[in-house]
């Protein structure tokens, strides 16, 4: 909590704070992902700003009550404007011993835990690894408590709908967030209306859920009179007027490629294997069928990547998405889709590596494959999201490039994006430009190798079409008729041709902006992806100090913006700020022979606020 | 656009390109391309809707002299790109052309996908049991013992059958074909064209620098009619000169046995009669080997069931039909939202 | 280095590693794990030349909970990495564990080619019909209509049979299991690790959370006698609560029938015997589903051949035999050679 | 021809000459590259430095006298010490009109011709793409000419012979050698002595063949003493003493192999998967099994990279060799022997590409692919060789530190290095430093992540070792037990490690040395692997001129050596010469921030000398 005052509320005096970190954790079989997701919602809807991070186990389903099958979701929402998850939770609601275990070393000092004293059993207390009671122990020492026996209260609060023991025990989840409402003073009712929607079959799950809800409320407010514990009120922040929802990575990347085919008038074929956190699009477009989408489970990530060019080859625009490893065995592939000059996107949710590393954790260490990761010389666009939001602008995006410049396009997204929502101000989708595709059907002096001579892209005949039979392949091929050609200067020349195709979009991208501050100065922090929240932050606090420093947030990566060496050389320093040991620094130091330094984090988690802060601290200080 | 009128009928000629053939002369690739002009002139495929997707090796640049549509893509990997391609447009018809180092060696897995999706393509494999284009390495194909560039001592390791493999992975149709059968090899093909679905066809294709004879024990002239037999559904599964031999089950072995009419009391009524329906059948015609068997051609097994991409855009209309707003704004506004103002 | 004094005879215990295991609670791999660690302690395996080989997935994690050599590799290719490890020491004794988005998916290729080779080891398969690790994905071997994340409309392609595919691709040892039967399971662990070539084993798993009760046709307690045969070699193959059922070989038609002893006619010497050496009765006995057949379980095949391994050495010690200097001097100076002073 | 000088010789006047080049140049079926070997011998023995290209047709038999058909082997040979295979032939053999017609453009200008009239048929001028006989009709003009009419009097030598007319007609290359050995005056004793010696069994074959070298060499002397022509005089170039042989690149790296290992104390398992140019290293391998050498064909490039990590997984060096699309595959597994560090050589016989490119011809296109072409932060090692012999010691130097530092190490060559030959001063294997493996059987505080302070490499516990049972992975694993980790100070930690790992190699490789010049000057021109020979040569003749100019030839190309930095910076300018659009400058740049220009040419060909010079004048007017 940044900024806290206190104000008279109506019957109750509210502490009112800037922003707050609340993390629910338990059990992953506790639901507690369901809470989280209801308490942004909320909280959308109370018009605080807000931005969340969900961190799953990386178990299907663990033990219960072990340390590795704890889940947990955090939220940061404010009367400002919230660009991180948050550096340290204030609430930590703790379900069971192994949630606070895991959790607790996060809180900020003198943070509130509220725990589940049910679940505060010796055999919990040693699946956790504690010796004894942490309450009890000096564990939580420092720190405020609100202790309930959350599941005996929830048990008794939904006797009286007759459920299982087991599907009463269920509803433990909304127990807490009631009481995290009543600490934040939050409408229950877009809850209420959420569990009568869902479990619109089984209504006396759902009733039993919403009083679940209200014991917890309840319970807030007998503890609060008690004097025990007071509330905060959280204002409204000043946000851009507009209809909102909140919107995951996912969905944004889902929604963008959706649109982007409609504003190029194609269809999609959508090809992927799973794999963790890729999948979710896979899954997430399988459900949007109606919009023209073939949707292909493949055997493997070659397969997929060979079914999206072979969708694309059809004339469809074929798309694939995968993580790192996957995204290795496409390589090959997406060789073959550079030297046939065919759209086609790979999208990669990256994750923590090298090999299956950890894969429920993110990170931003596959800029180097996405760049230079192929045999030969074989350019092709790379482009990135910074914000949850932002995949649906990025994969829209990415569609007008692939398709304007017959070329593959990787867009690069993380764990942490893909995952995580935002509210998200909706863009009205007549006003994106239409780029629509023309497969050629001239067959006039018709070659399959002929060239815009602006774009250098070649033309897109698809079989199907009469008299423009044609073959294309891999092997090198003639600039003039498309035949096989092993002649030496033709390769020189399409060589040269591909990449000057590629180097050429610089002049179809928008200028690199400063994202915030000045366009030269003291120090340039830039970032890519999914440091944007940490960076713009902490460049916020410190421009607060008086500090000329900047934020620069790229999203295409290559060709990078035109004008990015001169902005660059117009600061004394800059810090490049990665999720990994320095990948965009290689480019920007071999483009403009600039002296960047590096911020590097490898752990796993995206940056702290507070880490930025300080290497920026560090760095004006030198 | 050019106003070019398609003439009446096509000929085998036009559906050959204009790119110079790059085999080595006498290579049986080049009775195979044009078994398969002759084909398409007798379907009078339209030439604008045939595909022909090939992955990497002698067989796989087969789609240059087609003129055709064509794709030569890369190594082992056509069947996957050629799934993505007949989803996108069940309209056309597609001929996947492959080796079997392409097929069996690193494109064993999609060709299984292939097969077992039943994708409606035509999967025809060159079998010369080397890799041709690399120099001749030894093949998941070639006998144990062949000595090739990288088993100078001979080779070691079991060859694949192509045909019990694709039975393995639930192939629907499964057929043979030899080289130099110019008539009954189109006889094959259009068999394959027919049913819709994933259809297998290995073709015996004599590799001239590499392996050259390879299959000379059953394909030489001589002893054809000995050691081949050509299978036919409904039609006893005889061979021979004279037609004077057949195959019997033997029902305690669990086991085909070659007879001669006439003698040891076989008859006529023991022959079986093929049925190319029955799986287990086609495994055992496909397991015939020489010299105590001859070596089964035509149509193994054909049993038709559902194709992958109809069921895939039977899901599409049905969503359509459940879902019909496209608009990319009710989309976008699905679920909970709410006005700031 | 410490002396350690081996105990006298390995128990069960000191084939399970101190990692904790990290399945979900009900999972079948737990009976798995077990059945494999009381296999290894009835065969007194030595730990240190015991070796488990994984690829990725539920059932891949499987490695960390023996106290024996293991290696978790990726996604699809244990069986070419475990290849290179047995060529590299035959006296290894190998378990390759993997699922069927491991084995099948991913990997079909890896498989079919380790089969092929014959290599000596264990190919053990836990087939749940599903991903597990990556959150309830259908697989392969999914049914049609499988409701999942991928497929919410239901799946729509016809699943592998993963045993017939291990025979299309020349397996030498074919067996299944079920999770559930911790008799039967180590039984046919022991068969498969007496096999000397690839064996390869097929586990029906439950998958608790994503694809819970998938079995439950044939392996339910009150069902399993009447839905499951037994297979054991030179035994008749009967099966039912009273042994009153039998399979009968129909050859006109070339295909199984269930009957019962004592009905229609049918008598005891009607009633096949297994013989795990013929691959048509493999074949037969593999197909057999439910409803109108019982799941076949137990060794369906197995006929050893030359091992892959024993040939590589064998053509190295011939060679070394041949060739006996191993002085680089020696083979840098091979071929012709001038001096310059 | 760079200097020639004419000297009274024995009967005849020769014409001295430093340096030529040779040609031959025929039908794929005309046993060019027979001849070329035959007199690459000749010359070798003849005291000549040389430098050979061979140059294949992509098609494995092409129709016979079709351009695509043609084969050709090039010798370049002197008195002087040569480097490259010459920028333009002074001498063209051409069995046929195609062989013209592809390889006239290349001619130095005044150079001589030799053609077989006897193919000179209509029939080859229009597969040819010759419109009538180019001899007639002004095709050659400025170009000297012997014609003769090979296929006859090749027939008519080996007439007694009784040979069927294909084995006769394939006599001919003999017949043109034999003439080329008058040209050059060479003796004929050698390959006289390597046909009886190869066709023992078949006696008529061997004097057939001698008959014909006689007779072509006798045709020479007929028009010498006609006096249409003369010959030349090549004398012996001034080479260190010792026992020399010629080598080609893939034997060259295949006894490196084979040496490495036995200098490790460690059998070899070697995995391939068949593609040009990289299977001959299979083939080599294949033949040399009494080494302890486990060859295996693998079913694709994944099994066989999967297969050498399982041999080294076992305790054997685990080594593979592909070209680009097949390296591409097998990143995804070289990721996982990052993660559990093993040992493993992966071969790169670089091809042009992007795809299926050109796989015949050479290029240098991967090192960005070796460096960075991997997901996630996984750092290895890469080195290169330079010239055909230099893959014996690199191949040596990357089983030194793939088995130090328990790390995959990239070794790229390419197909040029690969197929060209050059004469070798055969080293003393005994010489060369052992570095015997330790594999661990201390059961002491065990842990398979224990590493040695100094290189930071992990221990090498394997299989079969009582006591020493334990699980390796590609998840990330503890620092401290080697067990499964989450951890996220852990994930920094063994990141870090990685890094670090591989950084501190630098201290274990050679400095980098200047080839030839100063130690700083006006000009360094920088190359690494196969434009070792073009670059040295023209810096050579720049240097002659007066000019500083100096060239440094990169073998560690990851990690760099340490000097490298400092090297480079005491030249005012650095050009990087590569047959790429640019890749170790791009390294070079953000490693050291030094305005590098790239000198690149990408058309399947390596650079001429004359190019390289060409391009160091420019930047010494500039
Ligand atoms: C990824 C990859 N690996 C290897 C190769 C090299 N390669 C090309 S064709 C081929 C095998 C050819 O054999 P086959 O499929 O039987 O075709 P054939 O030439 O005999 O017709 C190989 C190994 C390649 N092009 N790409
Ligand atoms: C190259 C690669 N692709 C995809 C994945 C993701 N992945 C991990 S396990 C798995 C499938 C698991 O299914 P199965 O093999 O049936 O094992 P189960 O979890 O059911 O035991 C997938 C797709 C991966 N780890 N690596
Ligand atoms: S190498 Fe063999 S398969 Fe290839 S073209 Fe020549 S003869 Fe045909
Ligand atoms: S997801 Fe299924 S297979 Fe995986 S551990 Fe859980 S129950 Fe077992
Ligand atoms: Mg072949
Ligand atoms: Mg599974």
């Amino acid at each position: 909590m940044e900024g806290s005052t206190t104000v008279a509320m109506e019957g109750a005096i509210r502490e009112q704070v800037e922003d707050v970190v609340v993390r629910f954790a338990g059990d992953s079989g506790d639901g507690i992902q369901i809470a989280g997701g209801q308490f942004t919602l909320t909280t959308a809807l109370a018009g605080n700003d807000l931005s969340t991070f969900p961190d799953f186990p990386a178990e299907i389903r663990a033990p219960q009550g072990t340390t590795f099958g704890v889940s947990a979701f955090q939220i940061h929402f404010g009367s400002r404007e919230i660009r991180t998850a948050g550096d340290a939770p204030d609430v930590l609601v703790a379900l069971n011993p192994a949630a606070l275990k895991v959790n607790i070393a996060d809180l900020s000092k003198g943070g509130l835990i509220i725990v589940d004293t049910g679940s505060f059993t010796e055999r919990n207390f040693k699946k956790a690894g504690y010796n004894g009671n942490p309450i009890e122990n000096g564990s939580v020492e420092g720190f405020r408590l609100i202790t309930a026996d959350i599941t005996r209260n929830t048990l008794e609060a939904v006797q009286e709908f007759g459920l299982s023991q087991k599907e009463a025990v269920r509803c433990k989840n909304m127990y807490a967030l009631g009481l995290v409402y009543w600490l934040y003073d939050r409408d229950r009712s877009p809850t209420t209306g959420w569990l009568n929607d869902k479990f619109g079959k089984r209504p006396e799950i759902a009733n039993a859920n919403i009083a679940a809800v209200n014991a917890g409320h309840a319970f807030g407010e007998t503890i609060e009179a008690s004097g025990e514990t007071s509330s905060y009120q959280v204002m409204p922040a000043t946000i851009e007027p507009g209809l909102y929802r909140t919107i995951t990575g996912i969905e944004a990347i889902s929604y963008g490629l959706v649109a982007g085919a409609q504003k190029a008038d194609l269809r999609m074929t959508f090809a992927g294997y799973p794999i963790t956190p890729a999948s979710a699009i896979l899954h997430s477009l399988s459900k949007l069928k109606q919009f023209d989408i073939i949707t292909f489970q493949a055997e493997d990530e070659i397969a997929a990547v060979g079914a999206a060019l072979g969708g694309s080859y059809a004339g469809t625009l074929g798309v694939t998405a995968s993580s790192g490893p996957g995204i290795a065995l496409k390589t090959e592939t997406i060789g073959l889709a550079i030297s046939v000059e065919l759209p086609l996107i790979v999208i990669n949710v990256q994750r923590a590596g090298p090999s299956t590393g950890m894969p429920t954790k993110t990170e931003q260490s596959d800029l180097h494959q996405a760049v230079f990761g192929r045999n030969a010389d074989s350019p092709l666009v790379v482009i990135s999201a910074s914000t949850p939001a932002d995949n649906f602008e990025v994969a829209i995006e990415a569609v007008r490039l692939t398709t304007k410049y017959m070329t593959p396009v990787m867009l690069l997204t993380d764990g942490y994006l893909a995952n995580a929502s935002e509210p998200w101000n909706i863009p009205d989708a007549d006003k994106i430009p239409k780029f629509p595709v023309n497969f050629l059907n001239d067959t006039n002096e018709f070659s399959p190798t002929k060239r815009d001579p602006v774009t250098l892209a070649r033309n897109w005949p698809i079989p199907g079409t009469p008299h423009l039979e044609h073959r294309i392949g891999g092997i090198e091929k003639s600039y003039d008729t498309g035949n096989i050609s092993y002649d030496a200067a033709n390769h020189q020349k399409m060589t040269d041709i591909r990449k000057n195709k590629i180097d050429g979009i610089a002049n179809d991208i928008p200028e690199q902006k400063v994202t915030r501050g000045e366009d030269a100065g003291k120090i340039a922090v830039v970032g890519w992806g999914s440091t944007f929240g940490p960076i713009t932050r902490a460049v916020q606090k410190i421009r607060l100090e008086g500090h000329k420093v900047s934020h620069i947030h790229i999203r295409h990566i290559w060709p990078l913006p035109k004008n990015l060496g001169s902005l660059l050389n117009g600061f004394k320093k800059v810090i490049v700020a990665e999720i990994n040991t320095g990948q965009l620094i290689t480019v920007l130091r071999s483009q403009y022979l600039i002296d960047a330094q590096g911020l590097n984090k490898i752990s796993g988690q995206p940056f702290k606020v507070s880490e930025v802060e300080e290497a920026i601290r560090k760095s004006l200080e030198n | 656009m050019n106003k070019i009128t398609p003439p009446e009928k096509l000929t085998i000629k036009d559906y050959a390109s204009d790119q110079e053939v790059r085999w080595c002369p006498g290579c049986g690739d080049y009775s195979i391309v044009r078994a398969m002009q002759k084909t398409l002139a007798d379907l009078q495929s339209p030439p604008e809707k045939t595909v022909f997707i090939s992955g990497i090796g002698c067989a796989a640049r087969f789609p240059y002299y087609m003129a055709t549509y064509g794709f030569h893509t890369i190594h082992g990997r056509a069947a996957a790109i050629a799934t993505g391609t007949k989803l996108a447009n069940p309209e056309l018809d597609i001929w996947v052309i492959s080796g079997d180092g392409d097929s069996l060696s690193i494109g064993g897995n999609h060709l299984m996908h292939v097969l077992r999706r039943n994708v409606d393509l035509q999967y025809i494999l060159f079998n010369n049991e080397i890799y041709g284009l690399t120099k001749g390495q030894y093949s998941p194909t070639s006998k144990i013992g062949t000595r090739s560039p990288s088993t100078p001592m001979g080779s070691i390791d079991s060859p694949l059958s192509a045909t019990l493999y694709a039975l393995g992975c639930g192939a629907k149709f499964v057929a043979r074909g030899i080289d130099t059968k110019p008539k009954h090899l189109p006889e094959v093909f259009k068999r394959a064209h027919a049913h819709k679905g994933a259809s297998f066809v290995e073709i015996f294709q004599n590799c001239i620098v590499y392996n050259d004879g390879v299959y000379d024990s059953f394909t030489a002239k001589d002893v054809a009619a000995e050691r081949q037999i050509e299978v036919e559904h409904n039609k006893p599964l005889i061979f021979g000169k004279e037609k004077e031999k057949g195959l019997r089950m033997n029902s305690d072995k669990i086991e085909l046995e070659v007879v001669t009419i006439g003698e040891n009391e076989a008859t006529e009524k023991d022959i079986l009669v093929h049925d190319e329906t029955n799986k287990v059948l086609a495994t055992l015609l496909a397991q015939m080997e020489g010299p105590n068997f001859p070596v089964a051609i035509g149509v193994l097994y054909c049993n038709p069931s559902n194709t992958y991409e109809d069921a895939v855009h039977a899901q599409i209309a049905a969503e359509k039909k459940a879902h019909p707003s496209t608009n990319i704004n009710d989309l976008l506004r699905s679920g909970p939202t709410w006005t700031v103002d």
